[in-house]
């Protein structure tokens, strides 16, 4: 959730942040300012954490108001926001490496896959040595664990290549991990349509709860059907609710440790890597190790986030968690959103999945064909224009097929906004976000 | 499939299990059976042709602008939808074996004709203005444009009832008869399918070849493909080759979509965009971006390899991916000990 | 009435300012020497010529007619012919080849070739070989016999002689006076006896401009000022 | 005391010879100018003292320090004696870097969407042992910061510190190419024509950083102003197709016939045979496949 804009001088730029903070004059009385220095430069995530924590709150009251009908078809569900946190801590994941470091992991949606895959197998107690019953949260790092390790292997052959013949070589290895499990019967009974949690023979299929491990009373159960419902005094959150708050607590604790290795010093030399290696190397640095961890540390995180979405949907396909394409959408979502921008992945993933969303087919989340059935009155529906009618146009262009909206919306970004959104934002800004609401409350007093 | 050698029992779809070695042996000396042997090495240049007229238009275009088309596959995917239209539209039951071969010609003509035309299109109006910016925008777009491509079809078959991810079948049945049948061929047995596709990506290579090694323009693409500043210099409009270039490029993409229509094993249907777009990727990395010999060398390569492991997966290997397992193996091996590729030059002097 | 006039061009690479005001004439049937230190924009001067680096400001005329604003190959094709540094042959194609494909289209190939062979015999031997496998001397009169079966009336010669061995050398100088009877010829070279041996004129370049312009003697190369800006 | 040093150093790209059996001392504190003509093989020579060349033959080795046992401290003494030698013949640049020896380029290579600052910061950086801290925020390493600015403000940039490095002007790349090699303090500075297309103007500024670096580093120049290398060289080598021809004081070098030979050409029609150069005749360029090794083949014309 999270984010908005990683604190001073993300992406190496500017530093009259950094000036100020090694300003003695700006800590003159030390002990009220070290926490309001820091919420002013948080302002902007404080925000968007708000305002994503208000989020089903809010859907939830404009469902219950006059613009019901608007509201449902223009705003995703909280199940679609859920899956945007995890899908955007994957797709910033794959920006870690690819927009920091310059090299496009091609084949990133492997380690998505094996978070996802650890984390079923165990529940079913598949997985050697792993009780069926061990924590969700231990999976989670589990998974992570196995990706780190994946990701070395990989790395160490992969990173002797660079541009093209790299996004080629970490493909390749993807597709063979994508084809291993597709066809290997021990991991499903269909392995082609993947493993469901079911649990091991002869016991219950496990819950899975997000929280302080072997701490029932501190953890709660994600899930839409299996997810614990809380009442609040007068909230009352639903399964769905509760598992988009458990989910966001651990996509922003990731989102946190991702941007605080971008901002120290390892951070920077990723960017010298991205901005000129062979300079980074003439200054002393051994660029394939700092590569190599900055691949294990980002495999590690795009594991994290295929386990929550295991977690969440408790269940997993070769199609949905290793193939090429699921690489393809973070693609999308980070160039959207803004490549090498921690944050803009996720916002790239939001407004890709409201637009898929938006123009879905009938069903739960709305979208704008439902609406159109409801509102227009049956004249228009049967006006025909060269042998189509209004509404087998709609039907026929407005019925399930985001993707040709999303894949006009990602030609137009490259074409036009090559920055993705916060790289626009922060164009017009002249700085990150974070940076600019700071300066603005700081020039205020 | 022969009774001779041990299939192994499988519970379920579940569990692949070690196999006892003895059946392997038995499996060995069944596959270095001259017969076997010479129904691999055909089916396996059916493969290779057919992977060869994927990856040949991939080729082309890297060779000369350095951009990796993620549309290609894609483009051969409207291709097979292209000629099946025009077969579908054409044949009826009674249409003879001549006249179907003969409007399958015409059909391969207007597919390119279209494919040309769309891709004309798209070089004009989204790639040329990219051509100032690191090749990776012209990447990416391509990206984008296969997502609409896609879609695009998928609600055109829709809209025509047409389920956009099974093959179509009506395209399929528009096959002579003449094309279904096995003959005898020495001691082995060969479909007939497998010979007009070995036929049909000889006479590929072979005009691809001829074109780039005989013709004026065949010379000024491969001298563009080396030094394009020079080749400017030299009184040559080389945007304009490269826009030929990359509508040849697709054209010949259009026309193995319209071959794959035919072939059971593919068909014509959304997925073979990405079905057909990853073997032409690691027939083109492994031959060498942008060396058409290095392209024709590496699928006849990965077009045995995929024929030998299919024979060990119908026979002895309870595996059912084997054959994309080691096509891909194929792509990392190359990667991992020649990075540049078979017929690849190594950049020199650079970093 | 010069056949190609440089008039006060300023040349970037990037945000890098290369030429600062380069003005010179070139008349029919001369050879003019370009000489002057490494980096001082020789090379540039003659992209700019060709508008492989189009100036950002100045004009350049051939016959009359204005270079700035078209394309490279719209140059190339009025008769302006370049033999660049490192000669830059299609290593790939064979010899043949190479001469084919700098013949204009609809040109006589076969006349091209026979031009070609004619004067450099060493060509014709090898015309099969890929080029890249030929020596550096052949290489560079490869170079020069794609500019000549160019239909050209201007060459722009860079650096001949670099990186060749001294006997070597003479025999490109050969090669360039060859050429001289058939275009003129504007020539980049940092070999100050053979430029002058070689040329009518020459300008010397510093800093981006023209510092110095003369007929070329044999005394050029014992004049005091030159040797300054040229060396010690 | 020497700092620096090659044996036999030499390097062949296919049958070219670009360094040829070069042997080099560099003492410490002195500013030593490399010249020699276009494709000399100064740039290459460089490129083998930093590891981003390997040699064909022959060795390079960096004086021990006093003072490498631990950390160095800021400011650490250029000019300290040596105990010994250390190889680093085939290490690659990082290890070169690490082992003091800092180079600036002939074309600017500086990091372009950075600013200024951070461009030297991150030199910086590159000589401590924060660089694998993940998890502590960049501004926390103020040691970093504080040489940082102190570089930039030696070389004239202090004014520019949150600029983009890309929106400079191209004398102030200039500047900041010296300012990414100077930081972290290194032993011996090799600066690749830091004059290069740097318009008249600026010249002087250029010139009076590199006499002030040399004050306390061993600097090696490349450098093609005559004007500039006789007025600020201690010592001048001048290299001819890969050979030292020439080494000594600006004087001797610039009376030096065979120095002006090499410059202005050896070519005498009619008595090539005879060159007083005394090029070895066997020259590589003759052989059949020298050609395609080219080492500056099929690059972008600077």
């Amino acid at each position: 959730m999270a984010i908005s804009d990683p604190n001073p001088a993300d992406e190496a730029a500017a530093t009259p942040e950094d000036a100020v903070e090694s300003d003695p004059t700006a800590v003159a009385t030390p002990d009220t300012a070290w926490w309001r220095r820091y919420l002013e430069e948080h302002v902007a995530h404080v925000a968007v954490i708000a305002l994503l924590a208000a989020y089903p709150l809010l859907h939830g009251a404009l469902l219950a108001s006059p613009v019901a009908s608007e509201a449902r078809m223009l705003l995703p569900n909280v199940e679609t926001m859920t899956a945007v946190l995890y899908f955007g801590l994957f797709a910033m994941s794959f920006d870690f490496i690819s927009g920091y470091t310059g090299y496009l992991s091609f084949g990133h949606a492997v380690f998505y896959g094996t978070g996802a895959y650890v984390v079923i197998l165990a529940a079913n107690g598949k997985l050697p040595l792993v009780p069926h019953t061990t924590p969700f949260m231990l999976l989670l790092l589990l998974g992570g664990v196995f990706a780190v390790l994946l990701a070395l292997g990989i790395g160490v052959v992969s990173f002797r290549l660079t541009g093209v013949y790299f996004a080629m070589i970490t493909l390749g290895f993807s597709q063979v991990a994508y084809v291993l499990v597709r066809d290997w019967g021990y991991l499903a009974s269909s392995p082609r349509d993947g493993p469901f949690v079911v649990g091991p023979e002869g016991a219950m299929a496990p819950v899975f709860s997000v929280g302080v491990p072997f701490v029932d009373s501190l953890a709660l159960d994600i899930g839409v059907l299996t997810g614990d419902s809380v009442v609040l005094g007068p909230l009352s959150l639903g399964t769905t609710e509760v598992s988009f708050y458990m989910v966001g607590i651990v996509v922003l604790v990731c989102y946190l440790l991702l941007q605080r290795v971008i901002h120290s010093p390892f951070g920077r030399v990723l960017i010298a890597i991205r901005e000129n290696e062979e300079r980074a190397r003439a200054v002393g640095y051994d660029t394939f190790r700092y590569k190599l961890i900055a691949f294990a540390i980002s495999g590690f995180f795009a594991a994290i986030a295929g386990g929550l979405f295991a977690g969440f949907r408790r269940s997993a396909s070769p199609d949905n968690a290793f193939f090429f394409l699921v690489t393809g959408d973070a693609l999308l979502a980070s160039i959207i959103g803004g490549f090498g921008t921690l944050a803009g992945p996720l916002y790239g993933r939001l407004l890709d999945e409201t637009i898929r969303e938006f123009l879905s087919k009938e069903g739960t989340g709305g979208g704008l064909l439902p609406y159109l059935r409801e509102v227009l009155p049956e004249s228009i529906l049967t006006v025909d224009i060269a042998g189509l009618t209004v509404q087998g146009a709609i039907e026929t262009f407005l019925n399930g097929h985001g993707s040709l909206y999303l894949g006009l919306l990602f030609i137009g970004f490259v074409l036009f906004v090559p920055g993705g959104v916060l790289g626009y934002v922060r164009e017009r800004l002249g700085g990150t976000v974070a940076q600019r609401v700071a300066s603005r409350i700081r020039g205020g007093d | 499939m022969t009774g001779t050698v041990p299939v192994v029992e499988l519970a379920g779809a579940g569990v692949v299990g070690p196999f006892p070695l003895v059946s392997y042996l038995d499996a060995l000396a069944q596959f270095l059976r001259p017969s076997t042997l010479a129904g691999v090495f055909v089916r396996g240049l059916s493969k290779a042709a057919l992977y060869v007229m994927i990856a040949s238009g991939l080729t082309l275009v890297f060779g000369l602008m350095g951009v990796l088309n993620f549309a290609h596959g894609s483009l051969t995917m409207v291709g097979a939808y292209l000629g099946g239209l025009v077969m579908v539209l054409s044949v009826t039951a009674a249409t003879g074996t001549a006249l179907r071969f003969g409007l399958f010609f015409v059909a391969v003509l207007v597919t390119f004709g279209g494919l040309v035309a769309l891709e004309s299109a798209v070089e004009v109006s989204l790639i040329r203005p990219l051509y100032d910016r690191p090749p990776i925008y012209q990447i990416l777009l391509t990206f984008g444009v296969t997502l609409v491509l896609d879609e695009l079809v998928r609600i055109v078959t829709q809209f025509y009832g047409l389920q956009p991810i099974s093959e179509w079948q009506e395209a399929l049945s528009t096959k002579p008869e003449l094309l279904t049948e096995t003959f005898r061929l020495g001691s082995t047995t060969v479909s007939a399918l497998s010979l007009f596709e070995i036929l049909f990506g000889v006479v590929t290579v072979a005009a691809v070849w001829t074109f780039l090694t005989r013709t004026r323009y065949g010379l000024v693409i491969r001298a563009g493909s080396e030094d394009s500043e020079m080749t400017e210099a030299l009184g040559i409009d080389v945007r304009r080759v490269f826009a030929t270039v990359f509508a040849l490029g697709t054209g010949i993409a259009g026309v193995a979509g319209a071959l794959l229509m035919w072939d059971p094993v593919w068909g014509a249907s959304v997925p073979l965009a990405a079905d057909t777009l990853l073997p032409a990727f690691v027939v083109v990395i492994v031959g060498g971006l942008g060396t058409f010999r290095g392209t024709v060398v590496a699928a006849l390569l990965v077009g045995m390899v995929d024929a030998v492991t299919t024979w060990w997966f119908v026979n002895a290997v309870e595996f059912s991916g084997l054959p994309e397992i080691f096509i891909f193996l194929i792509l990392v091996v190359t990667l991992v000990v020649r990075p540049q590729g078979l017929f690849g030059v190594a950049e020199v002097g650079g970093h | 009435m010069s056949l190609l006039q440089v008039d006060d061009i300023h040349t970037y690479y990037g945000e890098s300012h290369i030429l600062e005001g380069v003005s010179l004439s070139v008349a029919a049937g001369e050879v003019i020497a370009l000489i002057g230190r490494n980096g001082v924009g020789k090379t540039t001067t003659l992209r700019s010529v060709l508008q492989l680096t189009a100036p950002r400001s100045g004009s350049i005329t051939y016959r009359g007619e204005e270079l700035v604003g078209k394309r490279t190959h719209e140059v190339a094709e009025l008769g302006v012919g370049w033999i660049p540094e490192e000669r830059r042959v299609f290593s790939q194609l064979s010899v043949a080849e190479n001469v084919r494909v700098a013949t204009p289209k609809g040109g006589d190939v076969d006349a091209a070739l026979e031009l070609a062979y004619e004067t450099f015999p060493a060509l014709s031997e090898r015309r099969d070989a890929d080029a890249g496998a030929l020596s550096g001397g052949q290489q560079q009169m490869l170079a020069i016999a794609r500019g000549l079966v160019g239909d050209n009336d201007v060459l722009l010669i860079d650096e001949p002689s670099e990186g060749l061995a001294p006997q070597i050398v003479a025999d490109v100088a050969e090669a360039v006076q060859r050429a001289a009877e058939e275009a003129t010829i504007l020539l980049v070279e940092q070999n100050l006896p053979l430029a002058m041996d070689l040329a009518d004129r020459f300008y010397l370049l510093d800093n981006g401009q023209v510092v110095e312009d003369g007929a070329a003697t044999r005394g050029v190369t014992d004049d005091d000022r030159i040797r300054r800006y040229l060396s010690a | 005391m020497a700092v620096l040093r090659t044996e036999g150093l030499t390097k062949q790209f296919g049958g070219l010879t670009a360094v040829d059996d070069v042997d080099f001392e560099l003492a410490g504190g002195e500013l030593c100018s490399l010249i020699g003509p276009n494709g000399a093989g100064k740039t290459t020579f460089f490129d083998l003292l930093t590891g981003a060349l390997d040699p064909t033959a022959g060795t390079v080795e960096v004086a021990v320090r006093e003072d490498t046992d631990g950390e160095r401290a800021d400011g650490g003494s250029a000019t300290g004696g040596s105990v010994g030698w250390i190889d680093i013949t085939d290490a690659p640049p990082h290890a070169t870097a690490q082992q003091g020896l800092h180079r600036s380029y002939q074309v600017t290579n500086v990091f372009p969407t950075s600013t200024v600052l951070e461009n030297v910061r991150i030199a910086a950086q590159a000589h401590g042992d924060d660089s694998f801290r993940a998890w502590r925020n960049v501004n926390g390493f103020e040691s970093y910061l504080a040489e940082a600015r102190q570089v930039l403000e030696r070389v004239g940039l202090g004014g520019k510190a949150d600029a983009p490095a890309e929106t400079l002007s191209h004398g102030e790349k200039r500047q900041l190419e010296v300012g990414i090699a100077l930081a972290g303090d290194p032993e011996v500075l090799l600066l690749d024509e830091p004059n290069a297309g740097v318009s008249s103007e600026s010249v002087d500024d250029i010139i009076a950083l590199i006499e002030d670096v040399a004050t306390d580093h061993a600097v090696l120049l490349v450098e093609h102003n005559m004007d500039i290398v006789m007025n600020v060289s201690d010592r001048i080598v001048v290299l001819n197709r890969g050979e030292v021809i020439a080494d000594g004081p600006p004087d001797a070098v610039r009376d030096d016939p065979a120095v002006q030979e090499a410059y202005l050409g050896g070519y005498e029609p009619g008595d090539v045979g005879d060159d007083t150069d005394a090029e070895d005749p066997g020259d590589a360029t003759e052989e059949g496949d020298a050609a395609t090794d080219d080492p500056a083949g099929g690059g972008e014309p600077g």
